[in-house]
């Protein structure tokens, strides 16, 4: 008892080691990852990666996969999946390239693509909420289902809009401030929106509770089904908004536009620390996410690393930065570092 | 409190021909009930006897397989019920499952459907962070150290989970307070603030659904008695009515006249 | 002066196409990497999975990095490589292409005449004894994307021989793993007795699959004309029991040694605009013998 | 208390409609949706599917995806992931092949490959019990690590193996009996055996109770961690088996091999029935979700669906085949369908 | 009961200098405890004390973070104890947090971690319903209808749930059975049956931990009396040393000197 006041939860707080309240803060592990990454990188590559120029390649090129990360954290925090993302970026690439072709629309073209991509997402949802399939099979099917979709209404069609780059829209998402790729910052802008939603507003309260729980959040009177639906509609417009850029940016459209994101996306989004199990996850980390599985290729090509082990390397780096991640915000949740601790304070 | 107007009858819930089955297993047939304002109502039973079943029809947890369900007099369409819109008729429940978001912290817990937000729905997590505080210092007195409202709920004790529960149906005023074994997993001083907080609705004029197996408790706080026995009602009175021993026996006899 | 032609010092980011080892990547690594050695190049290759957006960012990754030489897969199309080719041009990086040409932009382009390859492909079916009138299936991809201009070709030849032909999409699953496309084109070949011939306008592994799909279908050896690409051990075997009829082949091993060679020419003396039609190799029964040791070292 | 004796549970038994008791019985319903998905094909392919060949055809193709997975139903029942299975299947091919090639091994080869499957399904098996990365995120980088170790190790060669077909190894595996795949058998025995452990093992218990809740199945005295590294190393050594039987169907090894499977065999386990919550599944149900996917294409394909149609028709039948089958089992958990129960009644 | 061979002190399980932290939270202090044969303890205090902590780590669910734990006068290597380690020394509990598993049956939960099997590991299936049908009926005695051993035990109510768990315990004869708030959310009769299984335990020559907020059940059935505060042991007494009224005196008495 005359413990007592050494174990104020304050005083305790205060007595944690520094690095432990640094990593508390979110999104600050994986930060140190990435910034451990770039360096081991700039060492093995400083031709590449002491320039400006592979840094503006990347925020050129990693809005539209990490945009679509950041909706999938959504999804998965409210304990759901979404595998149909690609399909909607090609189907709202498609509407934007072809309205903008045939009819030399540009904003219109932009709010038709964006509709597009709310009403699949809305699909989805839908199937989700009516007819009970689990959300990893509905988007499997719709992956299918919308891909097939968009090929049949472009019959295969690649659409090439090299003049878009004069418009007024062009500029506005995917033009040029000096070197810096403007859509890097509506990136940053969705980044941040969605923090606020998902930490602060009722909504993103709500999304947490149902991914925690289906039936407390119910019981506490979530509108479950309501709540769902929003999130794969939001899925949809998010991934319709990074179909908008990826066109703008690459100035194409072609119909398997989008299914290169399926794996990158995923990784990107539990690679940033979202729990897989929903009820948690963090929008900084997603953010960094992307980023590390945009550099981690780039970077070993660079480095020289030939051919075949790139592949493993992806591999090994993946693994590497999830360990690290997780143990530099708490190395017992490492269950082989806790033994190892375990055993040597024996 | 606030008065309801218009065709107020007086009336909070009335049941009519309640049933629920959950497949072939009917929990609740035939009921017939009504709670009135102002009154506390025990609510008695038998494990599997249809208790927790009863809260959620009334609660709009679960749809009733058939039968009416009024409350505060209009009637409420079956399927077209929700927690919320008993929310917003002022029922406020403690469920016997768990009813907490276990990854989410203490603060979150408390406000979660019913948040403190601006217009846009922004939460206002200074001032909820403030009342939950406030609220689980005073109400429930948690003593153990390095608890906050913080903490995650999944690491709080059971008991600890409990006072979470109760602290939120204290708080939110409601015309209707529903305790599906609130005691459970409480220390004895605990069990005796939320049998003052029963006596204190009864005070403040609001009414309560207490259910309990310590019909001690139950035959202290209530103004009236119901007893379930395998989803049916088997006994509706005034506690005045019954003495403490006589419950007792009767709900003993339940076992024998019918296994 | 030493008038050998070398490359020291130079590096040189390349584009191989699909994935490390990939049946139709392979030649063509091997190939750049023999270039690279004789010539005392840096290698810097590039694997995108055969996928067009991810090509596109790795052009502009390796235009980070500032090498010497890019050699890039054509199949992100002129336009959206223009911003790419600009700033190449701009900085003094020589581009080079393979496997699937930039049209209009002038730049050493080694690999297929894609469209004429296709054509080949029909016309050696045709003349393997295609009829005007007979019934063939086509299965590929009809998607206007680079790759599908040997489907294209491959129609047009059996249009003008008067060939009726179903058009059969294969999935993304079959071309990752062709057994898949076994029961697919059985049953279709079961429904369709009346057909006489297969033809795989650009995948050697469905190619080599083939003898399975006709075993399946119970259809005896040399009963059907089958036109396949790229050639492959096990193609090899369906060669020898008559199974497979011909085989383009677009020998990708060029495709990997020669832009190599060009971005040295180019970048020592000036020497632009080659071209080279990688794609004159047909393999029949009669004339395949040769080529098996080349294929198991993977070069061919 | 007069209705007493009608309620009595056994009568109330033998009250429910006989549909309902006939669609109790395991995979019974998925098994009434993959007849009326053939006998729709009979109807439009009647050339094709009243013949015996194109079921011999699905038969020696069916087999791999099949085993595949059967064994990732053990792991979703666990409530884990697998996603390096492709890789696992490339890997143990290419030492089978390359044995066989090289040393004329048979047997010793296929002992060879299965250990290979085995060590690299432990190897999963340790990361997610000692570093405590969620499995999903462990197996999308070991998908990449194996595939570019086997990539680097087989220098990216493709190996074809067309003596195999004479020797014993073939004949017992993959041989024919008349004209049935042997292969078939094998499926058949290990969906049999995969069956019984699963619901008549101690270890499959252990793997329910884990799926179910984790803490649980720690609380009540299994050795979560030991369990869990069992089930991948077993998904790691049917990945082996089914690696070995697809090389002795298609005489040939290459490195992509099983890649395909990749969505295939996760969309035969969920459209089986399999909970993605992990806790419950079903073997029968897997059989036959196998038997759906490996059969929609090719039916649609021989009832003269043309081009880019199928992907659309692919997804299409995903979702009717899911609908039916939980309708079936039960209509009320599909929402759309309790609702309209529920408003029919009033 | 059988006895254990040789170096047997006639402790079941001793606790030395135990401590446990969850991050900054520490549940136990110091805790030094020892369980004999033959004796019925009663473990007590506060929500958040530390008894269900004290359980844990005990059963080898939870590591300690520091101390000496010794089951039938053999030290357990921190780390190297387990829930099945726990069970082989015939230490059998019922935890208070969830342990059944809510998608499987009533008799898979019945038998769980120590199934009925052959040499091969096949469970037997009909011996273990046929079991967990006597011990249902018999024990626990459910009057509701529909329920079965094949019955998922996520459909039960709590207290057909809590019935499960203490079968369980009953039905595997252990040398210590550990008991954490065993009659939450059970009728009447069934609380009862829960004391008389205590008392059972008794006279079979067999040790028990019995963790209870009814002051009132603990006193009438325990040998000895063990008050856990904030981690610490603030009490350990015989029994007959101390009456129900002083057993709540003091326990009340302990929020007066330190809050
Ligand atoms: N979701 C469900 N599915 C099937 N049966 C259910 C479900 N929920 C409850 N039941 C059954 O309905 C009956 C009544 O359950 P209920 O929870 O209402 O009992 P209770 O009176 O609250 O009991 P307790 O005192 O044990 O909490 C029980 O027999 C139970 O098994
Ligand atoms: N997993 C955990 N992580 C962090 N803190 C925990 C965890 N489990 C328990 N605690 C804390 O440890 C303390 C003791 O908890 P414990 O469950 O042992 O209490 P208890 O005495 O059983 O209480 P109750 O009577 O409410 O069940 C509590 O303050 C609780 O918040
Ligand atoms: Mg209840
Ligand atoms: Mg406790």
């Amino acid at each position: 008892m005359a413990m007592q006041t050494t174990n104020d939860p304050s005083a305790a707080g205060l007595r944690l080691p520094i690095s432990r309240r640094i990593f508390a803060v979110e999104g600050m592990a994986i930060l140190a990852v990435f910034a451990l990454l770039i360096g081991i990188f700039m060492i093995t590559a400083p031709q590449t990666f002491l320039g400006y120029r592979i840094y503006m390649t990347f925020l050129a090129n990693v809005p539209p996969p990490m945009i679509l990360a950041l909706g999938l954290t959504f999804v998965v925090v409210a304990g759901e999946m979404d595998l149909s993302f690609p399909s909607i970026v090609a189907f709202s690439s498609y509407v934007f390239a072809i309205l903008f072709k045939n009819y030399e629309l540009t904003w219109l073209a932009f709010g038709a693509a964006l509709l597009v991509g709310v009403i699949l997402g809305f699909i989805n949802g839908v199937i989700v909420t009516q007819l009970g399939i689990p959300s990893m099979i509905t988007t499997l099917a719709t992956l299918f289902l919308y891909g097939g979709l968009v090929t049949i209404v472009s019959g295969g069609l690649t659409i090439a809009i090299p003049s878009v780059t004069d418009t007024g829209i062009h500029a506005f998402f995917a033009g040029r401030i000096g070197v810096l790729p403007v859509q890097a910052l509506w990136a940053v802008g969705v980044a941040v929106l969605l923090w606020f939603i998902l930490n602060r507003h009722r909504f993103g309260e709500n999304v947490l509770f149902i991914g925690d729980n289906a039936r407390v959040a119910h019981v506490v009177g979530i509108r479950v089904d309501r709540e769902k639906l929003k999130i794969f509609t939001l899925m949809g417009l998010l991934s319709a908004f990074a179909g908008v850029l990826l066109t703008l940016e690459t100035t194409t459209y072609f119909s398997s536009q989008g299914m290169g994101y399926l794996l990158i996306v995923v990784a990107s989004v539990f690679i940033g620390g979202t729990s897989i199990f929903g009820g948690s996850g963090t929008i900084v980390g997603t953010v960094i996410g992307a980023l590390i599985v945009a550099i981690i290729e780039a970077g070993l090509v660079a480095s020289g690393v030939q051919g075949f082990w790139t592949r493993l390397l992806i591999g090994v780096v993946f693994l590497v930065s999830v360990t690290l991640n997780t143990a530099l915000e708490d190395p017992d949740r490492v269950p082989l570092f806790k033994r190892i601790r375990l055993r040597m304070k024996r | 409190m606030t008065m309801q107007a218009g065709e107020d009858s007086g009336e909070l819930v009335r049941m009519e021909n309640i049933q629920k089955h959950y497949g072939k297993v009917e929990s609740l047939r035939n009921v017939n009930l009504s709670i009135g304002r102002n009154e506390i109502v025990g609510l008695l039973g038998d494990n599997g006897a249809g208790k927790s079943t009863l809260i959620k029809v009334m609660t709009g947890v679960e749809a009733p397989t058939a039968g009416k369900l009024f409350i505060k007099g209009k009637e409420v369409e079956a399927g077209g019920h929700s927690v919320r819109q008993a929310q917003e008729l002022r029922i406020e429940t403690v469920y016997q499952d768990k009813s907490l978001g276990e990854k989410q912290p203490l603060w979150r817990n408390f406000f979660v459907g019913r948040p403190i937000t601006n217009r846009l729905g922004f939460i206002d997590v200074k001032a909820e962070k403030r009342i939950a505080e406030q609220i689980m210092k005073s109400t429930i007195g948690f003593r153990s150290r390095g608890i906050s409202v913080d903490s995650t709920v999944g690491k709080l004790s059971g008991g600890e989970r409990q006072g979470v529960a109760i602290g939120r149906a204290m708080h939110f005023d409601s015309d209707l307070i529903i305790l599906d074994e609130p005691t459970v997993a409480l220390a004895i001083k605990e069990v005796r603030r939320v049998l003052d907080f029963i006596q204190s609705i009864k005070a403040g004029g609001r009414s309560c659904i207490y259910i309990e197996h310590t019909l001690a408790n139950v035959h202290e706080v209530a103004d009236r008695l119901i007893v379930l026995d395998r989803g049916e009602i088997a006994l509706d009175t005034q506690k005045s009515a019954m003495s403490l021993n006589e419950l007792t026996e009767f709900l003993l006899s339940l076992h024998r006249v019918r296994h | 002066a030493d008038p050998a032609l070398t490359g020291e010092g130079m590096t040189v980011y390349f584009q191989m196409g699909g994935n490390p080892g990939d049946s139709a990547t392979l030649a063509r690594e091997l190939g750049a990497k023999a270039a690279a050695d004789l010539l005392k190049v840096k290698l810097m290759p590039q694997y995108a999975g055969w996928d067009q957006q991810k090509m596109l960012e790795q052009a502009n990754q390796a235009l980070a990095a500032q090498p010497d030489a890019i050699v890039v897969m054509g199949h992100s199309g002129t336009d959206s490589m223009k911003r790419f080719l600009d700033e190449a041009k701009e900085a003094g990086i020589v581009v080079v292409t393979n496997n699937t040409r930039l049209p209009g932009t002038g730049l050493s382009y080694f690999g297929l005449d894609n469209y004429a390859a296709g054509k080949l492909l029909g016309e050696q079916m045709i003349a393997a004894g295609l009829k005007s009138g007979d019934k063939a299936v086509i299965y590929g991809t009809f998607e206007q994307t680079a790759h599908a201009d040997i489907s294209r070709g491959t129609i047009e030849a059996f249009d003008a021989a008067g060939v009726t032909y179903d058009k059969l999409q294969w999935s993304n699953e079959a071309v990752q793993d062709p057994s898949l496309a076994v029961p697919v084109i059985a049953s279709y070949l079961q429904s369709n007795p009346d057909v006489k011939a297969i033809a795989v306008p650009g995948h050697s592994g469905i190619t080599a699959v083939l003898a399975k799909v006709m075993e399946a279908a119970g259809k005896e050896p040399g009963s059907l004309i089958t036109g396949g690409y790229d050639i492959s051990p096990l193609t090899i075997d369906g060669l020898r029991k008559g199974y497979v009829t011909v085989v383009v082949d677009q020998q990708p091993y060029l495709q990997g040694y020669m832009p190599v060679l060009a971005a040295v020419l180019q970048k020592r003396y000036g020497i632009a605009g080659l071209e080279m039609n990688t794609g004159g190799g047909v393999f029949t029964k009669d004339n395949f013998e040769w080529v098996v040791p080349l294929v198991e070292q993977g070069v061919r």
